[in-house]
């Protein structure tokens, strides 16, 4: 019915998806005034979230550049509603921003101009039917994010952008060299030209494609794109990165890039997994995976800094989610979409109580931070409930997607399961060792009411919640086609 | 008609142990004296005490609280079932079946409890001392206690007495575990009565006395039904070695009054042999150090466990 | 094709890595500058020739970018960089000069080795030029980390971002390369204009990490 | 209806008081509503729980709920075992919400009890309801977690928010373990319904069984997963710590009998030989490290420890003889396990009640600065009393009925063919008899301090007796220890269908045997009768008193203490806690604690004060616990180094990476072809 309605209208929800961002960006640039580029911003992600929620209800037929699929329409409604929720959350925060100086109305408009191209080229990377354009959205994003870390100009600020920027240029490079190759193998059998480097058709055809060159391509794109995703060891940029920049640019990174790099790395994966020649992408998904978990949950234990402790933490999940979709099969797939999900709605929520709460402390220092619950009950028991989720507690989401992870991973490889649950561990006693200090004991620093804008975090924290207890029959179904999709 | 008689033969027993512990009691300071070439009380001097502190007036500590007042009988009441459910001159009494060896060791448990409490009733240093040394000799005391009854039961199949006592008559035969048994059972009795080498009951103002400290505060009829309560425990403690090792001339279930009147004789003859070897072996050893005490009930655990294990040695269930 | 297309196309790559060589020998700033100069000559030079030999005119696009941008301005551009910073003494080289070229001859094996026998069945032409497009990425990489100088790491980052090209011009009828190389121009202006920028004198980061910890709160 | 239906009713409603809570907690009648409440549903699921127990058609009691995980949803049952819990857990659940309705008005933050404590309730619920894995495992982090809460509650306290860390970390280090046992049962296919678990047999029934040891043993308080229990319990409001001791534990007890007896198919010889010794272990450390300590709570917490180990004993027992196929004994003793879960549910409730009670009175929880309480609160003291008689395994109360069959259980164990197990079973029966005779002289301690001799400050010299909500509670659960003690029997009948279905045997029925004694056995093996001993007790007692007051002279005269004629009897010279567990520690402390003294005595003539030290060390904590932590703490520094290097040590971080991939790569494609 809904959809006989998108029919009549003029409406082509894939274009307005892109489109929406990319026009707000050219016009947040050029409009001055906070309040009324503020409340732009909101509308336009609100909107480019709507279009994305028509996708649900039919999708267009594949192009030669955009197509939408089970797989990345995930990514691009989750994103989209994130990038809204993060909109609304900047509002406030930059207010404050404002209010002590620390930003510029010019640096703003540049700020909001950036937000919204940066929505723009996640939806385009996320919508990419072709292998090319994908790399070149993602390379974008990556050059606004980098803009944006740096945003603050302070020496911290120049020194994590700068360090974001190499490395990241690096990565971007080894995953070209990727591409070049997944085309170079499709050629000889697709032929040359444009459909070389298209999804739909290489995921038809890749089972003849040279295992070899497939092999070569993954392990140039799972570097470079594993970069993006902050797998150890090549986690450098993301810590500084989150701790540096404004809190809503943190929430981005961690709650829709690392995703957006993740969809990369999964579109390849599942063209392997569709080659049986070619060496399973399993093994390799799974070390890096449990390196990941391992390593940021021992690095957890020595943060000073609040932002870059949960950068870390999203590190810990990442690999948690790779080594998931390494292990494969309807389970681990499943748990590892899950999971996924979950970590962008608790993360970002997260993002937006620290936000708020290092802007009334005016610290980002833990040592500096007590008792939260008493100084500020909401946002003190809103980052309980936060860590909660995130170290995997009932009776939140993530609780039944390690759940998943671990039992499957148990059943089928025993000796995985040793470190996948050991590193759960050593983080989960980092999280709740910071949390009892910070959340907990007598308050310390400025009691001064925060005007916090409570509707994201609340929202995302609420379905999480609802997730953990009650996932809908049509999500799950979907979920499933998703999870078999990547084989 | 028999269950008339039945109940009288078990109430005779309960007045027959209540009777017979003060006159035990004299009989053993009797030999005492006499084996240390002295005149010694009368044998029914312990009578003419009890009478006396009953005739006296109590003193109470102004503190004393309603625990210190009915702690005497809750201990007296105790002792008394527990002495009352031994076979003492027949076995299958009406109500032998109500506690089995481990609930007695258990009752006694409770009158020790309650004798500890009352001793830190007051609040002075030497409840204290008393109380506490008490419970740290029975942390000892009564796991010993309980693999003795655990080697016994394992060997008669059962934990009641009077099974006990008719399984040792019909079929014993001479064994090691026994022994060993018996003399950790002693062990435990020297501790559990407060005699030497564990304790001294004849003593005041020495620092290490034990079940003396602990009624110290006590005077009166209270500590009357005190000192009835541990005349009982003795009896009792002989009367067990003696329904245990010694099992012979026990009268069976629902048999005649002569059959009862020779097991009289004979709890009699028990009673008075082992009176007197405990005068004999007190006499002849002196009092240990309270921190040796410890070992010496080691021994008896030990004793009780060596004799568990070898029963499964020298044979196999 | 015929042969000699072949020849020239392969003796232009293998060039290209053996320019790459002469980027690692090199201890002068300008003296790098210039061999980098070399070595986007021959990349466009390169590009040209795919251009003609595959008939794809907009490779010529790419071939004139390299040109242009790459032989022509960013060496300018960082050679007053070098001067305004003040920077024009000699690059150490971590590990020494020998070890380093061994290293890289060891590299350009292994990626000799590993794309041979990965595109076993594509044409040969793809196959040698991407075989020297692998060294050349890894050579460049190699430079960044074998260089504590900031314009160096940049020159070395360029090498390798010349390789790319190579292989995406390699890559037979490869649709987007012009747009590919446009975008690499654009992150490569980036980090150009970063260092004149941000006044990075020695390394892409501060020389004091303790100051770091200091300042990130994240001192033990 | 459908029992299982209504458990569930009952624990949504908790769960909305608990959402409700949140909004009225600063009311003052919020602590009163929340209370009363969880009162009424507490004894509405009691009444559910007994009647399935004990009814004759016992109605399906099965549902499923299209929650949870998606393409099994959630199911929940009761059967016999889940029913018996569900009593137990309600039945502490409605004394705590009692005891609380006067308790709770001396709460300083309700905001940060109220919520969670429904919660909590619902949780534990939960667990015994639930019938899949993952509500299973879900319910069973959700009781951490609210419990977490209630431990941290009063958090301004640095003690008790490191109690709440250790709490929670042990609880997910538990709890993970289980997950990974429930992994191994549900196979690679993801069976994680019970049903199919019992259908099909676990892969390695043997690791199951010591994944479940740990993951329930901590949350039970194995040793030596214990040392959380005695930091977390103490540090909660009282009526929380009753729960937790009292019936969270249970339910952990509850978890490993249903995993390890209902759904690991049947056991193996060796299983028992690694729970007996354990749980002997636990008794002895529990009892003994409880007579160290002078913390009221914490040494309540230790004993809690002490008779998880009794419990686990007969748990271990009940293995053995199943392995064998001896179904009787089995029984017998499994009876003699879940009898004494129900009696320690009791009676450390009504202990930890006392406590409270202690604690509101005094604001102390410290013995040492306690005493004379039994003239201040004489009722509180009374009730205590029963709780210390009934903990220290004395007839005639429930304690003792409960480790006389476990006693009795061990008696049969020559029957057991394995030598192993012939040998191990008697010297766990001597731990046994060990800690239960420590037992009574911890609590001759415990008492003796807290409520006998003169005050020690003047906080407890003008203490004023506690509530009647309060005392309502604690005598209640007195009198049920009274009776659970003298009509041991019906108690035994009651759950001879639960032991029937998990062992397929039964003790013989009690209630028809003339004067209700109880017989496990045969009547020539042994007997006990809870009843006649106490009716002798009372009668012989009255006698008494009866007599020496008619032949007696009445004279009473109150004077100062004699003490042997030393005068100035200040508070300070009556034996303190520590002093009178001093002979023990010089028993078993040298060896358990490595205690050590260390006497000053000033040479005459020097003014100084005579000092003596005592130093204790908790080897467990030190053998296993520091070692942990401090290792993790060591990785964490030297990966932290990796937070600090240059960019290009980073950049040749990735390239190492990628050309070691590449070489790798290279070996693979080689060996390939």
């Amino acid at each position: 019915m809904i959809g006989a309605l998108l029919h009549r209208l003029p409406f082509e929800p894939v274009t307005a998806i892109l489109v929406i961002p990319a026009a707000s960006a050219i016009l947040l640039a050029l409009l001055p005034g906070y309040r009324l580029t503020a409340r732009l911003n909101v509308l336009a992600a609100f909107l480019t979230f709507l279009a994305a929620l028509s996708l649900l209800v039919e999708r267009p037929a594949p192009g030669g550049y955009l197509f939408v699929d089970d797989l990345n329409v995930v990514f691009v409604v989750l994103g989209t509603f994130v990038g809204f929720t993060t909109s609304a959350f900047s509002a406030s925060y930059i207010a404050h921003e404002l209010e002590i100086g620390r930003l510029t109305p010019a640096y703003l408009r540049f700020y909001h101009a950036m937000y919204q191209a940066l929505m723009f080229s996640m939806n385009l990377g996320l919508l990419a039917n072709n292998i090319g354009l994908m790399w070149v959205a993602i390379e974008l994003a990556t050059l606004t994010t980098v803009l944006m870390v740096g945003i603050y100009r302070t020496h911290q600020a120049l020194e994590a952008a700068w360090k974001y920027f190499i490395l990241g240029s690096v990565g971007i490079a080894l995953a070209l060299f990727g591409t070049i190759l997944v085309y170079m193998a499709a050629r000889p059998v697709i032929g040359e030209g444009h459909d070389a480097m298209v999804w739909t058709s290489l995921m038809e055809k890749s089972k003849d494609f040279s295992p070899d060159m497939l092999n070569l391509a993954f392990v140039f794109l799972m570097l470079g794109y594993g970069t993006k995703v902050g797998l150890a060891p090549l986690h450098a940029w993301l810590p500084d990165a989150h701790a540096e920049g404004p809190t809503p640019i943190s929430a981005v990174l961690s709650g829709l890039l690392l995703n957006v790099a993740l969809y990369a790395v999964l579109r390849f994966k599942m063209l392997l997994a569709a080659n049986t020649a070619a060496i399973a992408p399993g093994p390799l998904m799974v070390t890096l995976g449990l390196l990941s978990l391992i390593f940021a949950g021992f690095m957890l234990y020595r943060r000073r800094d609040i932002k870059r402790l949960f950068a870390y933490s999203s590190i810990e999940h990442m690999g948690l989610i790779t080594f998931a979709f390494g292990m494969g099969g309807p389970l681990a797939n499943f748990a590892g979409l899950l999971h996924m999900t979950m970590h962008s709605l608790t993360k970002s929520a997260i993002f937006f109580t620290v936000g708020h709460i290092s802007q009334v402390k005016g610290t980002q220092k833990m040592s500096e931070i007590r008792g939260l619950t008493v100084s500020h009950p909401l946002l003190g028991w809103g980052l309980v409930v936060g860590v909660v989720a995130i170290a995997g507690l009932p009776p939140l989401g993530i609780f039944m997607s390690e759940f998943l992870i671990v039992s499957s991973t148990f059943a089928r490889e025993p000796l995985l399961a040793l470190p996948l649950v050991f590193g759960i561990l050593i983080a989960l006693g980092a999280l709740f060792l910071r949390l009892s200090d910070v959340a907990f004991g007598k308050p310390t620093g400025s009691m001064a009411p925060v005007k916090a804008s409570r509707l994201p975090f609340i929202a995302h924290l609420a379905l999480v919640l609802a997730a953990g207890i009650y996932l809908p029959g049509p999500l799950v179904t979907w979920f499933q086609n998703v999870a078999r999709l990547l084989g | 008609m028999v269950l008339i008689l039945q109940l009288i033969a078990q109430g005779a027993q309960m007045a027959l142990v209540l009777l017979l512990a003060p006159l035990l009691l004299g009989f053993t300071r009797k030999v005492k004296a006499r084996l240390l070439r002295r005149q010694g009380p009368p044998v029914l001097q312990p009578y003419r005490d009890l009478l006396r502190l009953i005739r006296k007036e109590v003193v109470l500590a102004h503190n004393a609280s309603w625990l210190f007042r009915s702690g005497p009988y809750l201990i007296f009441a105790a002792t008394w079932v527990a002495a009352a459910l031994i076979p003492t001159f027949a076995t299958d009494l009406y109500f032998s079946w109500t506690a089995d060896l481990i609930a007695i060791t258990a009752l006694l448990g409770s009158a020790r409890f309650f004798l500890a409490l009352v001793g830190m009733d007051v609040g002075t240093a030497f409840g204290g001392i008393g109380s506490s040394r008490e419970m740290m000799f029975a942390s000892l005391a009564e796991p010993g206690m309980i693999m003795i009854v655990f080697t016994v039961a394992l060997l008669a199949g059962s934990t009641q007495l009077s099974e006990v006592a008719e399984f040792m008559v019909t079929h014993v035969t001479l064994r090691v575990s026994l022994g060993l048994a018996l003399v950790g059972l002693i062990i435990v009795a020297l501790a559990e009565n407060a005699r030497i080498p564990v304790d001294n009951p004849a003593t005041h103002l020495e620092l290490t006395m034990v079940h003396e400290a602990m009624v110290l505060e006590y005077s009166g009829r209270h500590l009357a039904v005190l000192e009835l309560a541990s005349a009982l425990k003795l009896l009792l403690y002989i009367s067990l070695i003696a329904c245990i090792f010694f099992p012979w001339g026990l009268a069976p279930f629902g048999s005649g009054p002569a059959s009862y009147l020779i097991g009289l004789a004979s709890y009699l003859g028990k009673l008075t042999v082992g009176g007197f070897l405990l005068a004999l072996f007190e006499t002849s050893i002196a009092k240990m150090r309270v921190f040796r005490v410890p070992d010496f009930l080691g021994i008896a655990l030990m004793l009780g466990l060596l004799g568990m294990l070898l029963l499964f040695v020298s044979r196999s269930f | 094709m015929d042969h000699t297309a072949i020849d020239v196309a392969h003796m232009l790559a293998g060039g290209m890595v053996l320019v790459s060589f002469m980027l690692l020998y090199q201890d002068r700033m300008f003296g790098l500058l210039n061999v980098f100069a070399l070595h986007a000559f021959v990349l466009s030079l390169s590009v040209a020739w795919q251009a003609y030999i595959q008939n794809a005119p907009h490779l010529f696009i790419t071939a004139f970018i390299a040109l242009v941008l790459k032989a022509i301005i960013i060496p300018v551009a960082l050679h007053r960089v070098v001067v305004r910073l003040g920077i024009h003494r000699t690059i150490e080289i971590i590990g020494g000069v020998g070890p380093t070229m061994l290293f890289g001859m060891g590299l350009v094996a292994l990626s000799m080795v590993v794309m041979l026998h990965a595109t076993a069945t594509a044409d040969p032409l793809a196959r040698e030029d991407l075989a020297f497009a692998l060294s050349v990425v890894l050579l460049g990489l190699l430079m960044m980390v074998t260089r504590r100088n900031a314009v160096s790491q940049i020159v070395g980052f360029m090498s390798l971002e010349n390789g790319l090209i190579l292989a995406a011009t390699g890559a037979k009828g490869m649709p987007l390369v012009v747009e590919i190389s446009v975008a690499f121009s654009v992150l490569v202006a980036f980090i150009v204009i970063g260092v004149f920028l941000f006044r990075i004198r020695e390394r892409f980061d501060t020389v004091d990490v303790e100051a770091l910890e200091e300042a990130r709160g994240e001192r033990l | 209806m459908n029992p299982a239906a209504g458990t569930l009713w009952s624990v949504a409603a908790l769960l909305g008081l608990s959402v409700l809570a949140v909004a009225i907690a600063r009311r003052p009648a919020a602590t009163r509503i929340t209370y009363a409440v969880c009162l009424a549903i507490c004894i509405a699921v009691f009444i559910i729980a007994i009647a399935y127990l004990l009814g004759a058609d016992r109605p399906v009691a099965a549902l499923q709920l299209p929650v949870g995980l998606p393409w099994i949803g959630a199911h929940f049952r009761i059967d016999l075992l889940s029913a018996f819990f569900l009593a137990i857990v309600n039945l502490g659940g409605a004394a705590a919400s009692l005891y609380a309705l006067g308790y709770g008005e001396h709460e300083e933050s309700p905001g940060r009890v109220l919520p969670f404590y429904p919660a909590f309730l619902a949780g534990m619920n939960l667990v015994v309801l639930a019938d899949d894995a993952f509500t299973f495992l879900f319910a069973w982090e959700f009781m951490s977690l609210t419990s977490w809460a209630l431990v941290i509650a009063h958090h301004e306290d640095a003690e008790n928010r490191r109690a709440g860390y250790i709490y929670i970390v042990m609880a997910s280090f538990g709890t993970l373990a289980l997950l990974l046992a429930f992994g191994l049962l549900a196979g690679p296919s993801g069976s994680y319904a019970f049903a199919d678990m019992r259908a099909s047999s676990a892969a390695q029934p043997g690791l199951v069984l010591l994944l479940v040891l740990i993951g329930a043993g901590s949350k039970a308080g194995l040793v030596p997963l214990h040392v959380w229990l005695p930091l977390a319990h103490p540090a909660a409001p009282s009526h929380v710590s009753a729960l937790m001791s009292g019936v969270m534990t249970k339910v952990a007890v509850y978890g490993f009998i249903r995993i390890v007896f209902d759904l690991n198919g049947p056991p193996a010889w060796w299983w028992s030989v690694v729970v007996i010794p354990l749980a002997g272990a636990t008794c002895v450390l529990g009892v003994l490290s409880a007579l160290m300590q002078h913390d009221l709570k914490r040494l309540l917490a230790y004993h809690t420890v002490e008779n998880i180990g009794i419990i686990f004993i007969g748990l271990g027992l009940a293995l053995a003889f199943s392995a064998h196929g001896m179904a009787a004994p089995a029984a017998l003793a499994l009876t003699a396990s879940l009898f004494h879960v129900f009696n320690h549910s009791l009676f450390k409730s009504l202990l930890f009640f006392g406590a409270g009670a202690i604690l509101t009175a005094t604001h102390e929880r410290d013995m040492e600065h306690l005493g004379g309480l039994i003239h201040r609160m004489p009722l509180t003291a009374f009730t205590f009393l029963a709780g210390c008689v009934a903990i220290s395994a004395l007839p005639p109360l429930n304690g003792f009925a409960s480790e006389w069959l476990t006693f009795q259980a061990i008696l049969l164990s020559p029957i057991l063919p394995s030598w192993g197990l012939k040998l191990i079973v008697p010297a766990v029966g001597a731990m046994l008899a060990l800690s239960a005779a420590l037992a009574a002289g911890c609590f001759v301690k415990a008492f003796g301090v807290t409520f006998l001799g003169r005050a020690r400050s003047s906080q407890a010299a003008d203490a004023h007796e506690t509530d009647g909500a309060s005392l309502t509670a604690m005598f209640a659960f007195a009198v049920l220890c009274l009776l659970a003690g003298i009509l041991p029997g019906f108690i035994i009948d009651g759950l001879a269908p639960v032991t029937e279905a998990l062992v397929g045997g039964r003790m013989p029925v009690q209630a028809s045997i003339p004067w209700l004694s109880i017989v496990p056995v045969a009547e020539s093996r042994s007997s006990y009768n809870g009843l006649l001993v106490f009716i002798f007790i009372a009668i012989s007692a009255l006698l008494a008193a009866e007599a020496i007051h008619r032949l007696a002279s009445q004279a009473l005269r109150r004077g100062p203490a004699w003490d042997c004629g030393f005068p100035d009897l200040r508070p300070e010279t009556q034996y303190t806690a520590d002093s009178f567990a001093q002979p023990i520690r010089r028993v078993f402390g040298e060896m358990v604690f490595l205690a050590r003294e260390h006497v000053d005595m000033p040479p005459p003539g020097d003014a100084r004060p005579a000092r003596i030290a005592v130093t204790l060390r908790d080897l467990v904590w030190d053998s296993i616990y520091l070692p942990i932590a401090g290792g993790t703490a060591y990785v964490a520094d030297k990966l932290n180094y990796l937070q600090f290097l240059t960019i290009r040590q980073f950049l040749s971080v990735v390239f190492v990476a990628l050309v070691g991939l590449l070489v790798v790569l290279m070996f693979v494609m080689l060996v390939w072809s």
